[in-house]
């Protein structure tokens, strides 16, 4: 049971790049506790809407809010602690730091860092961070012990699947209300894709009121997770609806399974 | 009172050619392997030390002969020596750091520049000296009523701008040139596609590294004074004039190299006791621009991809 | 002491190898113990300090003001005079205050020191004087010319000399000379920024004006600038009949050419001692052609002149002798007749320094209140020919050629 | 592996080093000193090679961290007894803990937060200047020149900082490049810097009542004046290297972490980075003018000389030498790049040359530096490696 309150709201979204269109007037919402599948062939401009809801690009016209709230013209701090989280294509971990620096660092927002207690409370500001530091490796136990046990690893050792394991860890930590994943699973062959699926079915379990979007190549993995599914062609929104309507949708599949 | 500004401007100008040279080469080299060759000065310097050299060398062997060929066979020997210490400094010091945090690159090159620089004092006969450029441009010119012309600024200014137009035909019309220009807009794309990325990079060090060559028989040829110091400051000059024109753009580099010329020598020239801080005004031209148009006049704006 | 065994069990393997490195760490340690604290132990020899720029921009003053030094100490030891060993402790201070500091200190330090002579700089000076006036140790200054040198520091401290003539002697002759003898009406400064540039513009200004000379206008340029266009287009609207350019070698060459190069032709270009090297002939080749300097004491007068040179070839230095040599030969020869006279100790060595009266390459020297050396001659020289000439026996004086006006 | 032993091979590995040390200032002579540092190099490696030694001494620093610290420390408050008739080592060893200080303060910028500044010398000449005029022309103490050295250096890290708004690696170098400049001109050009005069007669510090300047006899041995400035330094040091480490070991040095490895990320975590550069800036630049502060009293006179660019590059070269991010890289970088140019002397000409040589090869063979930096370690947290 889905309640459809709209988390995330973007009415006719456009983004230029000089000339180029990237988006086209896309207009896309998330519910709460919903995961949302977002696909279309390259360059369909699914890594800038994320971008632009992020505000990493300030959108040349429409408008996007959250629980509301316009965010159009935030920065991405502000939306980041409004609670919207993503993930890169090409993950982006802060790589010359330890996997659990990494994750401790996601929890960076609940914190108010202040330089005082950091000259003058300096005992108790650590053992916040120990403190800090057990629960980061507790989510790193949930999803592979083995990142809990070389947690002392620095980001650029790790395998693929586990960077992108250590960025999911260090998204959910920061508690997001939306969380936005781009391509989880390339480059991942099937056993593990599959082991991602589970972990993001977990994540949904167990949090709350939790929103997903997630931007695929891979069908199958929208198929089992995704609950609805938006796809993107040359900027615009060509179809939208449950994964089963989407794939006889005959534009779809000219425009993007027709590849297959 | 108007000639004299007019002979300012001359003088701007004559210092301008130099710099904008210095500069099309720290722009070529951002260009195609975004790195700033802090050396590039050192070039300019070493190739002032090589060309007096040979004029002098040639002056002793073969005197009488016609001095026009003279000057071209130790000019193109300049060129061909600091072309090939480019391509070595390149090897040596920025190739092993490609992928590396941009803070080392920028030490390795200082210290090649500091190098080369003792090498040239030690090694170099009465190295750490004053040297003299051999007067080997006849003296006198053309005088327009008071505005004097002299012969040696008449033919930098030609050679300058026969270097322009060349560079101009070879990154717009020639093989090579595209292909620098398809390296530095995306280098790996570049190599996919079969272009040997490693031969254009020397190629463009080559290039960069004798055009300093040629800024400095210039600077031989103008002031006929020089020492193995004077690199340094001509080089971070020349790295001002092509951020100022736009780091990556050559005629961004021409426009930033007279921009500064005409700073620091109207500084010089009408703001009481400027000569003295000439170059705390050229500086803070560019602090401006760096502050308010990091790319640039002409350089595209910088956007850190996601 | 530390327990080998234990550390051997530590280590886990249990072979001899590494009992052996440990014994190796420890031989090792006590050996170089050993050599570090063995010195010191030596015959008897007294030190005298000298400090000058034997590296950096200046360290060819340096090295020749050194080997002159070296050379006096020399013949003192050949003399036989000395009941101990004299060696000199040659430091470097690179032109550069920080060093200099360092240099002295090393100086003073040393306790078979006795005294000291110094620096071609004066910054460094500046920067050394308070450690020998701390330290109570004698300080000869061969080649700085900073007035306040001995005109402040020298009033202050007994221990503070100078045997090279200051720099406002040098300004104040040639202004004299520019003005009242061949009179010079309109002039042009130029100084470079370093506190000898400075201390030239203040003397000169000061002579020209006394003399009733009038100045046209007063630039400075930065040590290491190469381009004086925009500066000299500037002169010659002014079109002064004298540019004087108070500064070093390297800078006034480039500015002789650019002058040249700008068609000033008609206008006189003149300096002092910081353009007294054959450097500038050569470097400003024809141009540097009837630039007048003054120098002091041209030492080829004195009759001790052609022993000293023939000397100097003898002890086979690498370096030539530079501008300063003699000064520098003279101060060793003020501070061992001082060393003669009472012996070597720090504290009867300053006032016997002060009260001296010796006569030495150059002349007799005594020193005033302030330190400084009362010895003063000047020499006028005109390049002619890519030479320094003494104007006395020059074209120009006899008329043959006329300086430009 | 017990823990007494542990610490058993750190104090013998210290005391070996202090051993070197001195043997090695003690050494007038360049090859002799050239053939001490190749023995103990040689020695090093073979123990690495050979034996468990320098594991050992790994965990032992890993173990008995604070122990070993305090003992080193004691090793370093007894050094100057060493040189009690050369009073020229322990200026060198001054001078070699106050760009110690300077090059910590460098690292906050290039090491932790990834920005390369040429204008460290720059600063450290600011500081020196601010105090040497207070104190020569109002005639104030050592203590407030500090405090006003303090305040305007970072003053200056504030204006230094805000063009890393826009800039970013090279053109961020070329900003500090330039401000060094603009920096050394003004000041070489200006009446009241006493321009290239420079400010002589700084005063020595005074502490309780007696001036630093002045030799004071306990006991019948004289402790010569230069010797408390070396206590008086090596405090200021300790301090500071607190405060560093307190500094990189909270959120404010994960965050410049964050920020150096990656901005994009930095800022989707709600991370502002301007707030950070500066911060980073201001802090660098109070460390920069309090060794400057040290250094006009120490040698009790300031010129432009001091902050000339070469003083930048030295500081620059001092980081990378010992290691990015590592306060005790930073730390034996400096010493290094101080002691060994003294012994260096004898071969004048050469030094700048080998300076040069050996920072590349550094960058070639070594580019994390001598102690590269290492993971934070959070102590009480289960499964500790």
């Amino acid at each position: 049971m889905v309640d459809n309150k709209k988390l995330l709201d973007a009415r006719n979204v456009v983004m230029n790049f000089g000339g180029l269109k990237a988006l086209d007037g896309v207009n896309v919402h998330v519910n709460k506790n919903e995961i949302l599948g977002l696909i279309g062939p390259n360059g369909s401009g699914k890594t800038t809407f994320f971008n632009v809801i992020t505000g990493l690009y300030h959108l040349t016209d429409g408008e996007v809010s959250f629980e509301g709230e316009n965010i159009t013209d935030k920065t991405p701090q502000e939306i980041a602690r409004l609670g919207i989280i993503r993930t890169f294509q090409s993950s982006r971990l802060w790589f010359e730091l330890s996997v659990l620096d990494n994750v401790i660092l996601g929890m960076y927002m609940r914190e108010k860092p202040s330089l005082f207690s950091s000259f003058f409370k300096y005992n108790r500001v650590r053992s916040d961070l120990e403190a800090k530091a057990e629960e980061a490796k507790a989510i790193l136990n949930e999803f592979n012990p083995d990142l809990a046990n070389n947690c002392y690893k620095r980001a650029q050792e790790l395998a693929l699947v586990d960077r992108r394991r250590v960025e999911i860890c260090r998204a959910l930590v920061a508690h997001p209300k939306l969380l936005l994943l781009d391509e989880p699973s390339a480059g991942m062959d099937p056993a593990e894709t599959k082991e991602l699926m589970d972990d993001i079915k977990r994540v949904r379990k167990t949090k709350k009121g939790l929103g997903i979007v997630i931007i695929e190549h891979d069908m199958t993995v929208i198929s089992t997770v995704a609950e609805r599914v938006v796809v993107f062609n040359f900027g615009k929104k060509i179809a939208e609806g449950d994964f089963s309507q989407i794939r006889l949708n005959k534009e779809v599949r000219e425009a993007y399974l027709g590849k297959e | 009172m108007f000639l004299t500004f007019l002979l300012q401007l001359k003088n701007s100008i004559m210092l301008g050619c130099q710099y904008s040279l210095i500069a099309i080469g720290f722009t070529l080299f951002f260009g195609i392997l975004n790195v700033v060759v802090f050396c590039h000065g050192d070039f300019y310097i070493f190739a002032t030390f090589a060309g007096a050299t040979f004029l002098l060398i040639f002056l002793n062997l073969l005197p009488g002969i016609v001095s026009v060929i003279l000057i071209a066979v130790a000019l193109f020997i300049a060129m061909v020596l600091t072309g090939f210490l480019g391509v070595v400094v390149e090897k040596v010091t920025i190739k092993p750091f490609r992928k590396s945090n941009p803070i080392i690159p920028i030490l390795s090159t200082l210290s090649a520049g500091t190098i080369i620089e003792q090498l040239l004092k030690i090694f170099y006969p009465a190295g750490s000296n004053p040297q003299i450029f051999p007067n080997i441009i006849p003296a006198g010119g053309i005088n327009i009523g008071e505005f004097l012309f002299g012969t040696n600024e008449i033919v930098i200014l030609l050679f300058t701008i026969v270097i322009f137009i060349f560079m101009y035909f070879l990154i717009k019309k020639t093989k090579i040139g595209s292909n620098i220009v398809a390296i530095s807009q995306d280098f790996e794309a570049a190599s996919m596609v079969g272009i040997n990325v490693d031969r254009y990079v020397s190629i463009t060090f080559f290039i960069g590294a004798s055009l300093a060559a040629i800024a400095g028989f210039m600077n031989g040829i103008y002031y006929t004074v020089f020492r193995y110091d004077m690199g340094a400051m001509a080089g971070i000059k020349g790295f001002s004039a092509s951020v100022v024109g736009g780091l990556g753009s050559v005629f961004g580099a021409v426009i930033g190299g007279f921009l500064m010329a005409f700073v620091e020598t109207f500084a010089a020239a009408y703001i009481p006791g400027g000569s003295a801080i000439r170059d705390v005004f050229s500086f803070v031209v560019v602090l401006l621009f760096l502050i308010f148009r990091p790319s640039g006049i002409l350089g595209e704006k910088i956007i850190d991809k996601v | 002491m530390i327990d080998f065994k234990k550390i051997n069990n530590l280590t886990r393997r249990k072979d001899m190898k590494r009992r052996g490195f440990v014994m190796f760490l420890v031989v090792f340690l006590l050996t170089f113990s050993l050599l570090a604290f063995a010195g010191g132990q030596k015959e008897k020899v007294v030190k005298i300090a000298f400090i000058g720029p034997l590296t950096g921009p200046n360290a060819a003053q340096g090295m020749g003001a050194r080997n002159s030094f070296e050379l006096a100490i020399r013949q003192a030891n050949a003399s036989g005079e000395f009941p101990y060993k004299i060696e000199m402790l040659a430091l470097d201070d690179a032109s550069d205050p920080a060093v200099g500091a360092n240099a002295a200190n090393k100086a003073v330090s040393d306790p078979q020191v006795v005294a000291a002579a110094g620096h071609w700089n004066s910054p460094v000076a500046r920067a050394t004087i308070p450690i020998f006036h701390e330290n109570g140790v004698a300080l000869v200054i061969w080649g700085a010319i900073g007035v306040d040198l001995t005109d402040k520091y020298g009033k202050m401290y007994p221990e503070i000399t100078r045997v090279c003539p200051k720099l406002d002697a040098e300004n104040e002759f040639l202004a004299d000379w520019l003005l009242t003898k061949q009179g010079y009406k309109t002039f042009y400064i130029i100084h470079d920024t370093s506190s000898y540039g400075k201390d030239c513009l203040t003397f000169m200004k000061i002579g020209i004006e006394k003399r009733g000379g009038k100045i046209l206008g007063i630039d400075g340029v930065n040590v290491g600038e190469k381009d004086f266009m925009p500066l000299l287009t500037k002169v010659k609207e002014k079109n002064p009949q004298v540019l004087y350019y108070g500064g070093v070698v390297t800078e006034a060459a480039l500015l002789r050419v650019q002058i040249v190069k700008a068609g000033l032709t008609n206008m006189l270009y003149t300096g002092i001692s910081g353009l007294a090297d054959q450097k500038f002939n050569e470097v400003a080749g024809s141009a540097a052609e009837g630039t007048v300097i003054v120098k002091p004491g041209d030492p080829k007068e004195v009759k001790g002149w052609p022993a000293f040179v023939k000397a100097y070839k003898d002890a086979k230095f690498n370096e030539p002798m530079g501008a300063y040599g003699q000064y520098a030969y003279d101060a060793a020869g003020v501070i061992l007749a001082a060393l003669k006279k009472v012996g070597p100790d720090r504290k009867k060595l300053v006032s016997a320094i002060r009260n001296i009266k010796y006569k030495g390459l150059l002349g007799t020297y005594t020193f005033d209140d302030t330190g400084q050396t009362t010895l003063v001659s000047m020499t006028l020289l005109v390049s002619q020919d890519g030479k320094w000439v003494k104007w006395e026996d020059s074209e120009y004086a006899s008329g043959k050629r006329k300086l430009p006006r | 592996m017990k823990k007494g032993k542990l610490l058993l091979i750190g104090v013998f590995f210290e005391l070996l080093l202090l051993a070197l040390i001195v043997i090695f200032l003690k050494i007038d002579n360049f090859l002799q000193s050239i053939l001490i540092f190749a023995v103990a190099v040689g020695i090093w490696f073979l123990l690495a090679r050979k034996t468990r030694m320098v594991e050992n001494l790994g965990m032992a620093m890993e173990e008995k961290r604070k122990e070993l610290l305090l003992i080193a420390l004691l090793m370093v408050i007894i050094l100057p007894f060493f040189f009690l008739n050369n009073i020229y080592i322990i200026h060198i060893l001054i001078l070699a803990l106050i760009y110690a200080i300077a090059a910590v303060g460098l690292d906050f910028q290039m090491g932790s937060t990834g920005m390369v500044n040429f204008a460290q010398g720059t600063m450290l000449g600011i500081g020196a200047y601010t105090s040497a005029l207070l104190c020569t022309t109002f005639g104030v103490s050592f203590w407030i020149g500090l405090v006003g050295a303090i305040i305007v250096s970072g003053i200056f890290g504030v204006i230094l900082g805000l063009p890393t708004l826009k800039t970013k690696e090279y053109h961020l170098s070329l900003v500090t490049i330039a401000f060094a400049y603009v920096g050394y001109l003004l000041i070489l050009n200006m009446k009241w810097t006493g321009g290239p005069d420079g400010i002589a007669g700084i005063p020595k510090p005074k502490l309780f009542g007696f001036s630093l300047s002045r030799s004071i006899d306990i006991g019948g041995i004289s402790i010569p004046g230069k010797m408390l400035y070396f206590y008086l330094v090596l405090l200021a040091l300790v301090l500071l290297i607190i405060v560093a480490s307190r500094l990189k070991n909270s959120w404010l040095g994960l965050t410049w972490n964050a920020v150096r490895d990656d901005e994009i990320s930095a800022k989707c975590y709600g991370i502002r980075l301007m707030p950070y550069k500066l911060l980073s800036f201001v802090f660098g630049s109070v460390f920069a003018g309090i060794a400057g502060v040290l250094y006009a009293h120490l040698v009790g006179f300031i010129s432009t000389e001091s902050m000339a660019f070469s003083v930048d590059l030295l500081l620059v070269a001092m980081v990378i030498l010992g290691g990015m991010d590592n306060i005790a890289g930073v730390i034996v970088g400096a010493i290094l790049l101080v002691i060994i140019p003294e012994k260096f002397r004898s071969i004048q000409d050469f030094r700048i040359l080998l300076y040069a040589v050996t920072l590349i090869l550094m960058l070639v063979f070594r580019p994390q530096g001598l102690i590269p930096k290492k993971v934070r370690v959070y102590r009480n947290i289960s499964g500790n490696r």
